[in-house]
């Protein structure tokens, strides 16, 4: 631990209002009243209500606690103690979209339905929901959307309808 | 009015000093005097309850005693043009402004609901005596 | 060279104290030191005459009697994405400069056209001796 | 951790002076106090290497002997909703922060391809003891 000229053995730092080496607070503290010598303790205080420390310190204060951001449907995964930060994630039925390359900020996106497909992959915190490229039985294809046969009466719709619910027709099946 | 920010005056970052306290949402002025006043406010959207805001605003306002309506000291208003997905828009404001014992300092915002709250380094107030 | 603001330097919340004055378009810098300057310029548009600018500059300069080139200080320059209809957006831009005595602090901006002079909390300028 | 800028600290408007020292891309804190800490970083793009960025960051930090980990004091976050062709874009930042002796700040951005670095009146960073 070098500190300009000052060196201090592991697990001590310097203080400069002390002048000497004191012991690092433990982790979920901070550095209340330094050591008077390096033989007695430093006075550390608990880390107050929304705050934290990580790592063995002598800070004079703990760092404040993130916050998860609720109108933006994040959720907390875990939430804030005295050794560590809140981790924030996306309510269920969203997924994350990560505004930058660490992932720090990010929005919660809500999952497609894949209606009338079959799913390929399920939504997840990390990504969206992978669906089926093609409909599943009984839905036709419309633009990008499948649509269920029972909705359409044959001699209105269109040919892929036909096609598709035309033949279930015969078997009497549909949703 | 426009809503006022409230603020964490004590933990993390945040502290005051020198008489110059934090009460019912304001910076309370100790002695006269020109004060460099600043605070930047990290907005951001979409939020499902407020349909899409064209513009976000952030306003330093002075309340005092000798005058019944506050006085607006900084403002930063931005359009946006971002499209549907996420977005964030830092306003940053800061100068120097003649303040009496007693004053009040606030900030004020468009729509709260837009304000980024989650990290105490993105969104900030403070003043510091000349 | 870009055009340079006038402003206000007596009424409202403008004011200048401890020699540090204002004359033709600029602050007069009363003793040789290091000072905090800093400036905000909100401009707006569409303004008819000017078809949709796609950008906005401001920059804080200096003009000194040894050298009879203006020195520029700082600079904020940005894009703009907006669309046609109304747009606002805020450039605040401070730092610390070294100065002597008799130098001017002026402010230029791209297009004098699209400044928003409207009210005095939305564009300031000002500086203090550290 | 984010990319770390490099500064010029003696050449043009740059200097450093009472003690406060600029070494290995950091500010070196001379003595404990409250420092006005800023910085503004001009983003511009495209630039052919990175794809087109949907946000900007610039991160004021303070690294310190009494803490093995950074810590964010100061940011300022945007989305860039500007179309394909030339964008740019300045982030200001600045507060007041309590800063103890040999405490080092340093200025991080979310891609150092897309910082303009050509002139130093469009990018820069600074502190000063209140």
């Amino acid at each position: 631990q070098r500190r300009g000229s000052r060196l201090c053995p592991a697990g001590m730092n310097w203080i400069d209002t002390a002048q000497q080496c004191c012991p690092q607070c433990p982790a979920g503290t901070f550095l209340s009243e330094p050591c008077t010598s390096p033989e007695n303790g430093s006075v550390c205080l608990a880390c107050p209500a929304g705050t934290f420390r990580t790592q063995p310190n002598t800070l004079r204060e703990c760092q404040a606690c993130y916050e998860c951001d609720r109108q933006a449907f994040q959720s907390e995964l875990s939430n804030c103690s005295a050794t560590s930060n809140v981790v924030c994630g996306c309510e269920p039925g969203r997924f994350r979209v990560c505004l930058d390359e660490q992932c720090s900020e990010f929005s919660c996106r809500k999952c497609q339905p894949c209606t009338g497909r079959l799913i390929h992959r399920p939504c997840s915190e990390a990504q969206d929901t992978l669906c089926d490229s093609s409909c599943k039985p009984d839905f036709y294809r419309e633009g990008d959307e499948c649509r269920p046969c029972h909705t359409s009466t044959l001699d209105t719709c269109g040919k892929e309808c036909q096609q598709v619910c035309g033949s279930n027709n015969n078997q009497g099946s549909g949703l | 009015h426009l809503p006022i920010l409230q603020w964490e005056d004590k933990r993390g970052l945040a502290f005051t000093k020198n008489n110059l306290s934090y009460s019912s949402n304001a910076l309370v002025i100790p002695i006269s005097g020109d004060y460099y006043v600043y605070a930047q406010v990290t907005f951001r959207g979409p939020v499902e309850s407020s349909q899409k805001p064209n513009s976000v605003t952030e306003i330093i306002t002075k309340v005092t005693d000798s005058y019944p309506e506050p006085t607006q000291l900084l403002t930063g208003t931005k359009t946006l043009s971002e499209n549907g997905n996420g977005w964030f828009q830092p306003i940053y404001l800061g100068a120097v402004v003649s303040l009496e014992v007693g004053d009040k300092l606030m900030v004020n915002v468009s729509d709260i609901k837009l304000v980024d709250y989650t990290k105490e380094h993105k969104t900030f107030f403070g003043a510091f005596l000349l």
